[in-house]
């Protein structure tokens, strides 16, 4: 029955589901740190449907880079230079483990989601039929998208200078 | 040259004053303003001598050239020169004369003031204007010592400027007679446009050549006359306080006592009837205007007398006798008798001015009390001046052989048969005659007869300057009707009237002659308890007091005129100025400022500095854009 | 070319004056003092040589400029344009003796502001090539402006920045009109000419030049100023330090008035002639209305200024009426009015330096201890409201026999306009220096007795024997 | 060719970039509107991947890189001006930036 269900369409309305919802409690969560998460799984979800839509190599990206980097990235940051501290003050204490756990519901949601995928041979046959291969990716980015490449990564030297810039500790008697 | 140098003995006079004015002691000041007077008496004395020995009967005399006015008639030439005939001879004589007798008064009136020199500076300055105003040739010099004679006025009203009243009284009299000015102004505006021509002789004659030539005035001709001899009276109206812009007079009383003596009974006042006098060919064309002016002197004459009966101030009865016996002149005018009415200017001129000086030497002996219910009994204690107030209220009243008498019945007589006035203005000038005796003496048992009703010591002072001028003007007084006055060729006759048939009633002239006596009788009966001095019966010092009757307060008041002015000028004027002191034009100019204002303010306060609202505002917009695109 | 060498020594004595005025205080003054002393007299002496009659304009100078637009640099005089100049010359030189002790910040900036000012107003007086004359009209406003702003009294910023709005959007209509009837030119005759004379050789159809005329009219009518643009002048006015005000009253307004004579009047004599009925009802409301306003204020200068609204509707009342005499009038009414209108702003920057209040309620009974200041507040006050004997008189009595001729209704609304004068007059006289004395002030010194008497024995001089001004034809 | 509709991804793409864009207007707090930037980054991405594989190319994917990039550096200048805001203002109010203001 379960498996009957189980078609990419409907994976993919799943996993749009959690995104969705996932989003919405990064937007309105008052804890800092319960925000991120969701919005870990939000990226999760959106992995998900990365993958379904035939972008493995996307939905791979995501999951490493995006939720694995930068948002540790946030977390580091929150955590240690307090960051969330006034909004966690004003925050009700009492929900903080619906919270928890319904991120951890979402999460769930999606592992079942991976592994019915995984699981199911004419879903992964499909798949793979409809795959754009990161082969192709790489070629059109170090073809036609090169100047775009350069560009990206003189935004990341930038964005490294200036993160260090700005979060350098003060100089004495220096402004900025 | 003698008359070119007439004004300028008192100009000099004044300059000096002014210059050093607090530099000089009391001898030297006076001695200079006085000293320059006498000497414009004397130059007048001589100018008039020579008038009547010369064989033209005008002396002209061009000092420059003022200035010229090009027209379709050709140019006119206007110039400071002066012009001499019977006329302002006369009015010379009566300007430097009283004048002079008025500056010998006041230098020892005055003596005590801490601003002497300026006083008499100003009474300098007053006469030149004056004599500017009767010896100019042209209106526009005349409208100069006019408007001059109204300045001088201004300050001698206002000379005690620290008390508020006076210097009200001085703002009003000057903007009262301003309104006449005006009217004056628009007069000579309207005289040049119709006629190209400004010298009254150069007026006179061309209306005289056109008016009693066959073919007369066209009829824009005859309105342009009719217009400008309005125009005149009105400045006529103002300058000598007649109806309606009578209301300046009595509050000029703040002045000192010799100025109301100089400029606000003897000389100033009477300008009007001067510049109608002067301008008696203008009016001569325009007889609705003669009738006009006629019944104006009588209006003014009656209602003047019935004020003066219920006033309390000495001052203010003197001023509103004014007013009535300048109506006098005015009906006189408005008949057709000139000279008579000239007559009795200068006559006027003489009593008035014996009553106000004695008035003023009353006034200075009981310590600047002016009112007349505070007085009495005065009759005793300061014969001397009572002797002289007697004189000029007899004159004034027109008893028999006084000089008031020759005047006045020299206008009565001529008012039956004029054809400007008529009986009903005689009937007028009876009842007013009636009324003056009636105030004149209720006046005198007030303040002479009856009991003392003042506590202070009386300030006696003999000073001979004073006496002297007091003599003088007495002797004046009495006997100044005997001085015959030639106008045959001032005035200008229009012929056909001459020969109109004479039936004049019999009793005209009894009942002129009877009326002051009726008038004295009735007041020694009705006026009793004011003549008979009450202490002698009970003992008790009865205090008079003025009648509290609404009609009483009513004429004490000057009629009402001048709270119906109140109510329909000045209040208006001023609610209008208050309302608008912001100036409402401004305010919608400064609107467009506001406007712009406004959209500033919505703009900065778009501009909030905060992220949130850019970025909101921004993706409304853009939903605004896919929205409109959609559609 | 002496003309020119006058204006560039103004410029360049104004920036001597600010810079020695650094190094040595107070020199300033003394250097404006000599200098418009001195330029005066060269002036004086230039008119008086020239071969020339000057019945007619006298071009003196006429070099190319701006070549693309055929642009030149010319400038001319003519009897009218050498009278108002005189008396620009006059008011300068009492400028500077009233900012005498006035001035005491930035001094030396104070008087390059001053006398650029003076250059620029002099500029406008003989500029006969229209930009040329615009250029000017603007360098006269810009120093004016900052005059009031810098050394003005407590709202001077918004008066100063009033002042200009008017100004400027008025000057730029008639920019337009300038560069419209340049084209025009082009159009007629092949060329492009801003030329005062060329104009006036040129042939323009009456439906054309009645737009053009209502431009310049309008930016002269706010000069003037005329009700309903009459709004900047009492802010301004009052605002200004006195010598600002003596300019503005004494100087400034006249460009208004030589601006309409010259390029609304001569240029357009038909458009105008058509316009008469409008600009002289305009006139007669900014009389009567200006006297009514005066006598409201409560403030001295304001009320003078009001009164200046007033006798400037004089002058344009006398103008539209096309008469000869009403013209003599009107030019008299200007000079007399500069005269007056000075004495009195100097009269309130005299009592402004001693009791530091420009409200008549804080004055009063100030005769007691200055006396030679109330005689002579009572004769310029005279002079304001027409009495006879001083040039205001000959003014309005030869504007309004003139009037008379032809429109006698404006003329009998116009007089009722002396009324109203005698009434501010009055409350003016009598709330300074009549009444209870408030507090003792200190009677003129030698420099303010200097001022007050050579302008009331102008205003004498001027009223007793007006052939001194009667005797110039004007170009008519 | 996948079988689900492109209009379905983008439908899902302006769901998240609108919850993204709430979350950027209405939150005060800096930390959050940089985490809803994320969500709307993410958003644009969704939207990129579904056109691309919608037309089976690989620009799609590259795009989405260019845009993993530039949220990377975002991130990290963002999150370094948050220090400096904590230093200096002690709260990550956003609201107290507004010295901008007209």
């Amino acid at each position: 029955m379960l498996t009957d269900l189980a078609t990419i369409d409907s994976l993919f309305y799943l996993a749009a589901t959690v995104a969705v919802i996932a989003s919405l409690k990064v937007v309105t969560g008052s804890n800092t740190v319960h925000a991120l998460l969701y919005l870990v799984v939000s990226l999760l979800a959106v992995a998900v449907c990365f993958y379904l839509m035939g972008a493995p190599f996307a939905a791979g990206l995501e999951v490493i880079v995006y939720a694995g980097a930068i948002l540790v990235l946030f977390v580091f940051a929150v955590l240690m230079f307090g960051l969330g501290k006034d909004e966690t003050i004003n925050a009700p204490k009492s929900k903080s483990v619906t919270n928890m756990f319904g991120a951890m519901l979402l999460a769930f949601a999606l592992l079942l989601e991976l592994t019915v995928i995984i699981n199911n041979a004419q879903i992964q046959q499909t798949l793979q039929a409809n795959v754009v291969s990161s082969k192709a990716v790489g070629i059109m980015l170090y073809g036609p998208y090169l100047l775009a490449v350069e560009i990206a990564s003189f935004l990341l030297l930038a964005g490294l200078l200036a993160g260090y810039h700005y979060a350098k500790p003060d100089v004495q008697g220096s402004q900025l | 040259m003698l008359l070119a140098s007439l004004p300028f003995y008192p100009l000099v006079s004044f300059l000096l004053l002014i210059l050093f004015a607090k530099r000089l002691s009391w001898r030297l000041a006076s001695a200079i303003s006085v000293g320059a007077m006498a000497l414009t008496a004397l130059v007048c004395g001589l100018l008039v001598f020579e008038l009547s020995n010369s064989s033209s009967h005008f002396i002209n005399v061009d000092l420059w050239h003022w200035f010229s006015l090009s027209s379709q008639q050709g140019m006119a030439e206007v110039n400071v020169s002066f012009y001499l005939d019977g006329l302002s001879a006369v009015m010379i004589s009566v300007v430097s004369g009283v004048g002079f007798l008025i500056h010998l008064f006041a230098a020892a009136y005055m003596k005590g003031d801490a601003n002497f020199s300026r006083f008499m500076a100003y009474m300098n300055l007053f006469i030149v204007a004056m004599l500017i105003l009767v010896l100019a040739d042209n209106l526009v010099l005349l409208y100069l010592g006019w408007e001059g004679v109204g300045l001088c006025s201004f300050l001698l009203i206002g000379f005690w400027y620290q008390e508020q009243a006076n210097v009200l009284a001085a703002r009003k009299a000057f903007i009262v007679t301003r309104i006449g000015d005006t009217s004056m102004a628009i007069g000579l505006f309207w005289l040049f446009s119709s006629f190209g021509q400004l010298n009254i002789t150069a007026v006179s004659e061309l209306i005289q050549g056109v008016g009693g030539s066959e073919i007369g005035f066209s009829l824009q001709e005859s309105t342009d006359i009719y217009w400008i001899a309005l125009l005149l009276l009105g400045g006529a109206v103002g300058k000598s306080a007649q109806l309606p812009l009578q209301t300046w007079l009595p509050d000029a009383m703040a002045g000192p006592t010799p100025v109301s003596a100089l400029i606000h009974a003897a000389t100033m006042v009477t300008a009007g009837v001067y510049l109608i006098a002067r301008m008696h060919s203008v009016f001569l064309f325009a007889p609705e205007v003669m009738n006009y002016v006629a019944w104006l002197g009588a209006i003014t004459l009656l209602l003047a007398g019935l004020a003066a009966l219920a006033q309390t101030d000495i001052k203010r009865v003197l001023a509103y006798s004014t007013m009535s016996q300048i109506g006098y002149m005015m009906l006189a005018l408005g008949a057709g008798a000139w000279s008579a009415g000239v007559f009795h200017l200068m006559t006027h001129a003489f009593f008035k001015a014996l009553l106000f000086l004695t008035a003023g030497a009353v006034i200075l002996a009981l310590h600047h009390q002016q009112n007349i219910f505070k007085m009495g009994g005065l009759l005793k204690r300061l014969p001397f001046e009572s002797a002289l107030f007697v004189v000029g209220l007899i004159c004034l009243m027109a008893l028999p052989g006084t000089s008031g008498f020759f005047s006045k019945e020299a206008i009565i007589a001529e008012l039956w048969l004029s054809t400007t006035a008529g009986p009903a203005l005689w009937w007028c000038a009876i009842v007013g005659a009636l009324l003056t005796s009636i105030y004149s003496c209720r006046l005198f048992f007030l303040a002479f007869l009856g009991n003392e009703r003042f506590s202070e010591e009386l300030h006696i002072e003999k000073a001979s300057l004073m006496r002297s001028a007091l003599l003088i003007l007495a002797l004046l007084s009495l006997f100044g009707g005997l001085i015959s006055l030639d106008f045959s060729e001032v005035f200008f006759k229009i012929k056909a009237e001459e020969l109109i048939s004479v039936n004049e009633p019999l009793w005209l002239h009894t009942i002129a002659i009877a009326t002051p006596f009726v008038g004295i009788l009735f007041s020694w009966f009705y006026f009793k308890n004011y003549r008979v001095d009450s202490n002698l019966e009970d003992g008790i010092k009865t205090n008079l007091t003025a009648s509290k009757h609404r009609f009483a307060i009513f004429c004490r008041n000057g009629l009402g005129f001048d709270s119906l002015y109140d109510a329909l000028l000045i209040k208006p004027y001023q609610l209008l100025a208050k309302l608008n002191r912001r100036d409402f034009i401004d305010q919608a100019m400064m609107s467009t400022a506001w406007y712009v204002g406004l959209w500033h303010d919505v703009m900065t306060m778009i501009q909030n500095g905060s992220l949130r609202w850019y970025l909101a505002a921004f993706g409304l917009a853009i939903m605004a854009l896919v929205g409109v695109s959609i559609l | 070319m002496t003309l020119t060498f006058i204006m560039l020594v103004l410029l360049f004595t104004g920036a001597l004056a600010w810079f020695s005025e650094n190094r040595w205080q107070g020199s300033a003054k003394w250097l404006a003092l000599i200098v418009l002393a001195l330029l005066a007299t060269v002036f004086t002496i230039f008119v008086i040589s020239y071969d020339q009659p000057f019945e007619n304009l006298q071009v003196l100078t006429r070099v190319s400029w701006i070549q693309t637009f055929n642009i030149e640099y010319s400038i001319a005089l003519d009897q009218l344009s050498i009278v108002l100049i005189t008396l620009t010359w006059l008011l300068a030189i009492i400028c500077v003796l009233v900012s005498w002790q006035e001035i005491k910040q930035k001094a030396g900036f104070y008087y390059f502001n001053l006398l650029a000012t003076i250059a620029g107003i002099i500029g406008v007086f003989v500029a006969v090539d229209m930009f040329l004359f615009f250029f000017f009209w603007e360098v006269m406003l810009l120093p004016m402006t900052a005059i009031i702003a810098i050394w003005g009294h407590e709202k001077r910023h918004f008066a100063a920045l009033k002042f200009f709005i008017f100004t400027q959007v008025s000057s730029l209509l008639m920019l337009v009109a300038i560069i419209a009837t340049g084209y025009f030119h082009l159009l007629a005759t092949g060329e492009l000419s801003f030329h005062y004379l060329d104009w006036l050789a040129l042939d323009m159809p009456l439906s054309l030049t009645q737009y053009l005329m209502l431009g310049f009219f309008i930016a002269f009518a706010v000069k003037l100023p005329s009700v309903p643009v009459h709004s900047w002048l009492p802010d301004a006015h009052t605002q200004a330090p006195t010598a600002g005000s003596v300019l503005l009253a004494g100087v400034l307004l006249k460009t208004g008035a030589y601006g309409l004579i010259r390029f609304v009047i001569f240029l357009f004599p038909q458009a105008s002639m058509q316009f008469a009925p409008i600009a002289a009802t305009l006139a007669v409301i900014s009389i009567v209305y200006g006297a009514k306003m005066a006598f409201a204020q409560q403030d001295f200068k304001r009320l003078v200024a009001y009164s200046s609204i007033s006798h400037m509707g004089f002058v344009m009342l006398a103008l539209f009426a096309f008469n000869s005499i009403a013209f003599q009038g009107a030019i008299i009414t200007m000079i007399a009015h500069g005269l007056s209108s000075a004495a009195l702003f100097s009269m309130a920057g005299m009592i402004y330096l001693r009791i530091h209040s420009r409200n008549l309620t804080d004055m009063g009974g100030f005769w007691q201890s200055a006396p030679r200041m109330g005689g002579f507040a009572l004769a310029f006050a005279g002079a304001a409201f027409g009495l006879p004997g001083l040039a205001n008189f000959i003014g309005e009595f030869f504007s309004l026999v003139g009037v008379f001729q032809v429109m006698p209704t404006f003329a009998i609304i116009a007089a009722l306009g002396l009324i109203g004068s005698a009434i501010y007059g009055m409350v003016l006289f009598q709330s300074s220096f009549q009444g209870t004395a408030k507090q003792e002030i200190l009677d003129l010194s030698h420099r303010e007795l200097l001022i007050c008497s050579s302008l009331f024995l102008m205003l004498l001089v001027i009223g007793l024997y007006p052939n001194l001004l009667l005797n110039f034809s004007f170009g008519v | 060719m996948t079988t689900i509709p492109l209009f379905h991804v983008l439908v899902l793409s302006s769901l998240l970039f609108a919850i993204g864009f709430i979350g950027v207007v209405a939150r005060k707090n800096t930390l959050f509107i940089l985490m809803s930037l994320e969500v709307m980054l993410n958003a644009v991405g969704v939207a990129f991947i579904g056109a691309g594989s919608a037309w089976q190319q690989a620009d799609g994917q590259v795009m989405f890189i260019l845009i993993l990039t530039l949220a990377a550096a975002e991130v990290a200048v963002g999150l370094a001006l948050l220090i400096r805001m904590q230093k200096k203002y002690r709260s990550l109010d956003i609201d107290l930036l507004n010295e901008m203001r007209g």
